[in-house]
């Protein structure tokens, strides 16, 4: 195998080990898929700073240090679809498009389109209606949904957002844009009073 | 026949002496037996022909040659290989044929008398008994009771990926498909406690998702059934009387049903009498307050990935969620 | 080891020809790869049906005339096509060169119309597995009608260019021609599947 | 136009033997240096890359399999966790299956089919090229996957819908999906080739009747990868558009099925089986035949064999989904076809028996991995007969006892007579002889490790251990066969690491090998080790099964081909009578740009349908690029 006729094959060889071995240890720099966040990291999600009319805000540092998990990660991405369904948000906001609840997909975000805004929400509840999930989730799984709310009304798909649920089809996946395509798709309308401003 | 029998009972007791109760060399039930039987015998034969296969190996590699260099007839090859190849078709029909006719031995009899709905989810099993009234239906997790010595129908579904049911001991297993709905028969011949696990690949703890089917006397099934039909018992220990707070307080609630309470949540397994049962978490660990405390606080180090989250409590709170839970009986 | 000539080759002619020829042979090979493949997406398409309540799920049955419009154009394209494969048999130049420029243009004009076969399917790709499976074959043969068609421009240009005049090029054009054959023998099961048995 | 305008046409006819090679050389070989080899469409480097490319994959892979053993030693053991473990299970496979199984097959045609049918090159040298690009492109792209912690986690098989887009997260699934596109690229591609070479490209002569049993069993295994990778295509292609952009292939809820994927998979699946295992019979009857001193007994029946098998593995693949609730009188039919493979399976048993019987034997290294292939893949020929009846399956199946069977026959069926193909060819391929007494060490180890380490897990299987779990309670009654499977892994890769120390060694200092070191009768040994890159000064002629045997010191030969051009002879399918001197392309860097492009294109569509668009468009340049004639005496004469 390792004949005398072409010089080059141990520069081939030598290419091939050489990028192996340089993703393997891309490999152990890499971070494993977090299936168990630190309690400490956990507790510090609950500590986002907003401002005081409540509609944007901070994120706890250590957040940016793990590199925004929330929005860019796409298995904690995924638990936000399930949990979608698992706390019944469709009951108020349906496939996203709203129902007695806010629509998702309208591109008009009531309090900003801002992860610690969304999380406020789903934590503290809001006026008319949006009750407060603070003693019916842990914080980790506030920030999982409120990444997977974000994702769908989003004007650009994100590389790690999930795709269609193996069930009925009523939007487009959320890997596809949903807001952007159905907004391209024609005028959704005047926004729906959805009460006064907050 | 008799050589035959002695030479099951000696595989018997070489592979089997050390298997547990969940072992398809360990068949408690009518199916697993019918298979066990077929294992067997299909063993046997392919032994035997594998010796024999061997033997001509060594033979044809290692015997005396003619100092001559005259080559062996032809025609005589060509009725050797022939007749093996006859031999072969005559134990391939043979094998079919049995296989055949145990298939027909475990299929599901016409009218079974109690069906048993499992649902499969990531990553446990969800278990219907399921009565024409409402109020006599009930649902638990992980552990099947069944009574002794009848035909039970288990209908499989899945809520989620594929998964498969397989109670080695007392039959061969069966896929829970999304979107479509299978059967199984089991049936114990003797009263037991029977493991199973699920064995179709489903993710990150496909390892820890296994269940306990209970084989009872009629009379114990009766009295379980009866047991299962009410709610949750209204804890008494002043620990308990805490936890019941705590956990219908905290997220626990929204995801556990405790018949009889406000907790109805349908995403985690029924917790109506977690306390009865043999084991918690998909027979990840024996139920005791300390095991129920363990697995309360930490999920997530016990079984990574399960999707029971991390709920931050006060070391009060965890004593008094698992004494209530263990008083769910 | 000693070489003892026993056989005198040089009369042999440079170059094979039909079945002569590797790439004949290549390309029949590449057919029967992609033929199994539309043969599969039919037998897909079969399945799902078999397991629905009702066929088409949830959309009409398509409409006809963007899809008998496109079969009767591929049909249409066979004779000239038929042709150009004998003109390069013969190697006659000029004969060859319109006969491709034909073909390009017979190439282009099944895209245009299956531009509206796609929407005259009444369901998107999304909607539901019927939707899905239709699009998939109508893009499956789409992919087939534009490699086909890159290949007859190409060809068209090579007839043009000093390459031209040469058997192997004859060769290449007369394994294109056969491969358009197949391009529009694999759309009939495809064209029948597609928009008559929704109709049975 | 058989004569140029230059004149330039030397014919080899009247050319002495220095003469000619000088001539042949000039044209045929391959440039020095790195554009040289990067543009080299010579089927023996090509085969040689292709063989050393798989052979790491394989020592990536039993890397792997050490790491699951590891874990699985003890119970409950935490040296990895479900999430990489999962990731681990599902690359050994992936990684075994499609980047050493099936490629070292092909790659090992290649390099010998051209050889033994007596040509001068593989037919589309240029598309073979190509597909060793390919072939590298996907495998770096699972493995660097693997590293960066995204490789796919969902099994080899990637079920749906655990493999879908609800249950998948990320970009895993679809590297998976995506890997499959390349290799399958690859090995269609190479099917097509060998199909070709062999239809068209054999030595005047060589009538269907003189193919050599290697040759056939690639010419079966090639028409198998033609027919079972198309399933495998259109299912990852699916899974691929279910994931992105929300089709319903798999989704139950809106006219999908998940077993649709399952049918799919299989229907591949198991052909996939015979197209590993095949080349392996292919390589056995040629070493049997070379040690024992004589023909293979019943050479036509051989042949009718393959081709029953090949018929056969398509009518298998419902024997994987016994459990998944399908009727079960449909069950029994495939009950009934996978046992009757067992009768083709046989007979080329019993004629190997037979051969040896009759023959004298000469105990080599490679002869004793044919030895151990019949130990060990009858035993896993037996258990196929057991997996195959339906209520046996239902107790076994996805358990230890089916990765035990699995491995007896992929391991004992295909990889001990590869190991012994390793040492039979290794001297025509480097020049050099492997080393016959670590060569024995090595069949030792890996005969006595590999049935320690894999019959136990029969056992285990029968215990109640399910298949992919990364650990099990110590209260199971697992543990002690597991730690000693564990430790008899060690003995088996020990086995495998001085294989690799030997291959490496005897490359580089292993004694000259002669034309023929082992006195064989096929046609690649006509010529010099390793051949030249024109292969034959001047193409064999064939009159018998066994060209070389018949007159071992005078080679017949034809003459007349020209030595200004890559020229070889093409022939008749059935009789193999020259039918014209055709031109074999030139050495090309188009065909690496070509992968580079639609490596480009399958990776990004990964991310978006668009690419598909957009990265046709560099594809469809490098492939024009690839076909436009450069006025060289290949191309225009």
């Amino acid at each position: 195998m390792f004949g005398d006729i072409n010089d080059a094959k141990w520069s081939f060889l030598a290419t091939f080990l050489l990028v192996v071995a340089g993703a393997a240890f891309l490999g152990w720099a890499q971070q494993p898929r977090e299936l168990r966040t630190d309690p400490p990291l956990v507790a510090d999600l609950d500590r986002f700073r907003l401002m005081s009319n409540s509609i944007g805000g901070s994120p706890p540092e250590s957040y940016f240090a793990e590199g925004k998990p929330y929005e860019s990660d796409a298995y904690n991405l995924s638990q936000g679809q399930r949990l979608y369904t698992w706390f019944g948000c469709q009951s108020c906001h349906g496939d996203g498009r709203g129902n007695v609840g806010p629509s998702f997909l309208d591109g008009w975000w009531l309090y900003g389109p801002e992860m610690v805004s969304i999380v406020a929400s789903i934590r503290d509840g809001r006026p008319h209606g949006m009750p407060a999930f603070r003693d019916r989730m842990t914080i980790e799984q506030i920030w999982q949904l409120a990444g997977y709310v974000q994702t769908i009304g989003a004007y650009s798909t994100k590389v790690a957002a999930t795709g269609r649920r193996d069930d009925r089809h009523t939007r487009p996946a959320e890997n596809r844009a949903p807001a952007k395509i159905l907004f391209n798709e024609g005028p959704v309308g005047a926004h729906p009073d959805q009460g006064p401003s907050p | 026949m008799r050589t035959a029998r002695i030479l099951q009972l000696s595989i018997i007791a070489a592979v089997a002496g050390c298997s547990g109760n969940q072992s398809a060399l360990d068949p408690q039930g009518a199916p697993a037996i019918h298979v066990e039987h077929l294992i067997i015998g299909i063993t046997v034969i392919c032994a035997a022909v594998w010796l024999l296969v061997m033997i001509v190996l060594g033979w044809a590699l290692l015997r005396k040659r003619p100092s001559d260099s005259s080559q062996p007839g032809e025609r005589s090859l060509t009725i050797s290989v022939g007749s093996a190849v006859a031999a072969t078709v005559i134990i391939i029909t043979g094998l079919t044929i049995a296989s055949f006719y145990t298939t027909r031995g475990i299929g599901l009899p016409e009218n079974a008398a109690l069906t048993i709905t499992v649902r499969g989810q990531q990553w446990w099993w969800q278990v219907n008994y399921a009565d024409p009234d409402p109020a006599l239906s009930f649902q638990t997790a992980n552990e099947i009771h069944i009574p002794v010595g009848q035909d039970v129908r288990v209908q499989l579904e899945s809520a989620d990926v594929v998964h498969s049911f397989w109670v080695p001991s007392l039959a061969g297993k069966q896929d829970l498909v999304p979107g479509r709905s299978n059967s199984l028969l089991l049936r114990a011949e003797r009263p037991g406690i029977y493991r199973g696990q699920c064995a179709e690949f489903c993710g990150l703890q496909h390892t820890h998702m296994a269940m306990m089917v209970v084989a009872d006397k009629p009379a114990d099934y009766e009295r379980w059934i009866a047991a299962q039909r009410q709610n949750g018992v209204m804890p008494t220990d002043p620990d308990a009387v805490a936890g019941k707070v705590a956990f219908l307080s905290k997220p626990c609630a929204a995801c556990h049903t405790v018949r009889g309470t406000p907790a109805t949540g349908t995403t985690g397994p029924d917790l109506t009498h977690i306390g009865s049962r043999k084991t918690i978490a998909a027979g990840l660990l024996e139920t005791t307050r300390g095991s129920l405390a363990a697995w309360i606080a930490d999920p997530q180090t016990l079984k990574p990935g399960n999707n029971m989250p991390m709920v931050p409590l006060t070391s009060v709170e965890l004593r008094d969620i698992s004494a209530y839970m263990e008083s769910l009986k | 080891m000693k070489q003892s000539i026993v056989l005198d080759l040089s009369k042999l002619p440079a170059h094979g020809l039909g079945a002569a020829s590797l790439t004949w042979w290549g390309t029949l090979a590449f057919m029967l790869i992609e033929g199994t493949g539309f043969a599969l997406s039919i037998v897909v398409y079969l399945y799902l049906m078999s397991l629905a309540p009702q066929w088409p799920l949830n959309a009409p049955p398509p409409d006809l005339l963007p899809g008998t419009a496109l079969t009767a154009l591929l049909v249409a394209s066979f004779l000239p096509n038929i042709l150009v494969a004998r003109w390069a048999g013969q190697q006659n130049l000029e004969k060859v060169r319109v006969g491709l420029i034909i073909m390009s243009l017979l190439g282009v004009a099944p895209l245009i119309v299956r531009i509206f076969e796609f929407p005259a399917m009444h369901i998107s790709w999304d909607q539901n597995a019927y939707g899905s499976i239709v699009w998939v074959m109508l893009g499956l043969h789409t992919t087939h009608i534009i490699t086909d068609l890159i290949d007859t421009v190409v060809l068209t240009c090579l007839m043009f260019s000093r390459h031209g005049d040469n058997p192997r090029r004859y060769g290449d054009v007369s394994d294109n021609a056969m491969y358009w054959n197949f391009v529009v023998a694999t759309w009939l099961p495809m064209y029948i599947c597609l928009y008559w048995v929704p109709r049975l | 136009m058989t004569i140029r305008e230059d004149g330039q046409n030397l014919r080899d006819t009247g050319l002495g033997e220095i003469e000619l090679d000088h001539r042949l050389s000039a044209t045929w070989s391959t440039p020095s240096g790195l554009w040289g080899a990067l543009s080299s469409v010579d089927h023996k480097i090509i085969g040689r890359r292709y063989i050393v490319t798989a052979f790491v994959f394989l020592a990536l892979g039993g890397l792997l399999a050490m790491a699951m053993r590891l874990q699985l030693s003890q119970p409950e053991a935490r040296f990895i966790g479900p999430d990489r473990y999962n990731q681990i299970f599902t690359m050994h496979g992936t990684n075994m299956m499609f980047l050493f199984a099936v490629p070292v097959m092909e790659a090992m045609a290649v390099y010998l089919v051209p050889l033994m049918v007596g040509t001068r090159n593989i037919a589309f040298p240029r598309l073979n090229a190509f597909s060793y690009w390919m072939y590298l492109a996907g495998g770096l792209l699972l493995w660097i996957a693997f590293a960066v912690d995204t490789g796919p986690d969902i099994g080899w098989f990637a079920y749906v819908p655990l493999s879908g887009p609800q249950y998948a997260a990320g970009k895993r699934a679809d590297i998976w999906a995506q890997m499959i596109t390349f290799t399958e690229v690859s090995a269609l591609a190479v099917a097509v080739e060998i199909v070709v070479t062999v239809f068209k490209q054999r030595a005047p002569g060589m009538s269907l009747d003189r193919i050599p049993l290697f040759v056939w069993s690639m010419l079966v295994t090639s028409f198998l990868i033609i027919l079972a990778m198309p399933a495998i295509m259109i299912a990852s292609s699916t899974l691929i558009l279910d994931r992105l952009v929300g089709t319903h292939f798999f989704n139950p809820a809106e006219g999908g099925d998940v077993l649709l994927w399952q049918h799919l998979f299989w229907f591949f699946g198991h052909p996939e089986v015979y197209i590993i295992f095949l080349p392996a019979v292919g390589m056995v009857s040629t070493i049997v035949a070379t040690f024992t001193r004589r023909p293979v007994f019943g050479y036509l029946a051989m042949v009718m064999a393959l081709v029953a098998t090949g018929v056969l593995a398509f009518g298998l693949w419902v024997h994987h989904m016994f459990v998944a609730g399908l009727p079960r009188l449909g069950e029994s039919f495939f009950t009934a076809s996978s046992m009757a493979i067992a009768i083709p399976a046989g007979l080329q048993i019993f004629c190997w028996l037979a051969t040896m019987w009759a023959g004298r034997p000469v105990f080599r290294t490679p002869f004793l991995f044919v030895i151990g292939f019949m130990v060990i893949f009858v035993i896993g020929g037996m258990t196929g007969v057991m997996v195959a009846s339906v209520p046996f399956d239902t107790q076994v199946h996805d358990t230890y006892f089916v990765v035990a069977h699995f491995h007896y026959v992929l391991v004992g069926g295909a990889v001990f007579p590869l190991l012994g193909a390793i040492y039979y060819w290794f001297p025509k391929i480097t020049g050099r002889m492997m080393s016959e007494t670590l060569g024995r060490w090595v069949f030792g180890l890996i005969f006595t490790g590999f049935n320690l380490t894999f019959f136990p897990m029969h056992i285990l299987g029968l215990q109640g251990m399910p298949r992919r779990i990364y650990t099990y309670q110590p209260e199971m009654p697992w543990s002690g066969l597991n730690m000693f499977v564990s430790l008899s892994a060690v003995i088996l890769a020990a086995g495998f690491l001085l294989f690799f120390i030997d291959a490496i060694r005897s490359s580089a200092t292993g004694a000259t090998a002669p034309a023929n070191p082992w006195g064989a009768s096929t046609l690649e040994w006509a010529t010099s080790s390793p051949p030249p890159p024109y292969n034959f000064a001047r193409l064999p002629v064939v009159g018998s099964l066994e060209p070389l045997s018949n007159n071992p010191e005078t080679l017949p030969v034809a003459s007349g081909l020209s030595v200004d051009r890559r020229e070889l002879i093409v022939s008749s399918v059935v009789e193999a009578l020259p039918e014209a001197r055709e031109s074999s392309p030139d050495n090309s860097i188009w065909p690496l740009w070509s992968a580079l492009a639609t490596t480009v294109l399958l990776i990004w569509s990964i991310f978006t349908p668009w690419a598909v668009v957009w990265g046709s468009i560099p594809v469809s340049i490098a492939l024009i690029g690839w076909f436009w004639p450069k006025g060289t005496p290949e191309d225009d004469a």
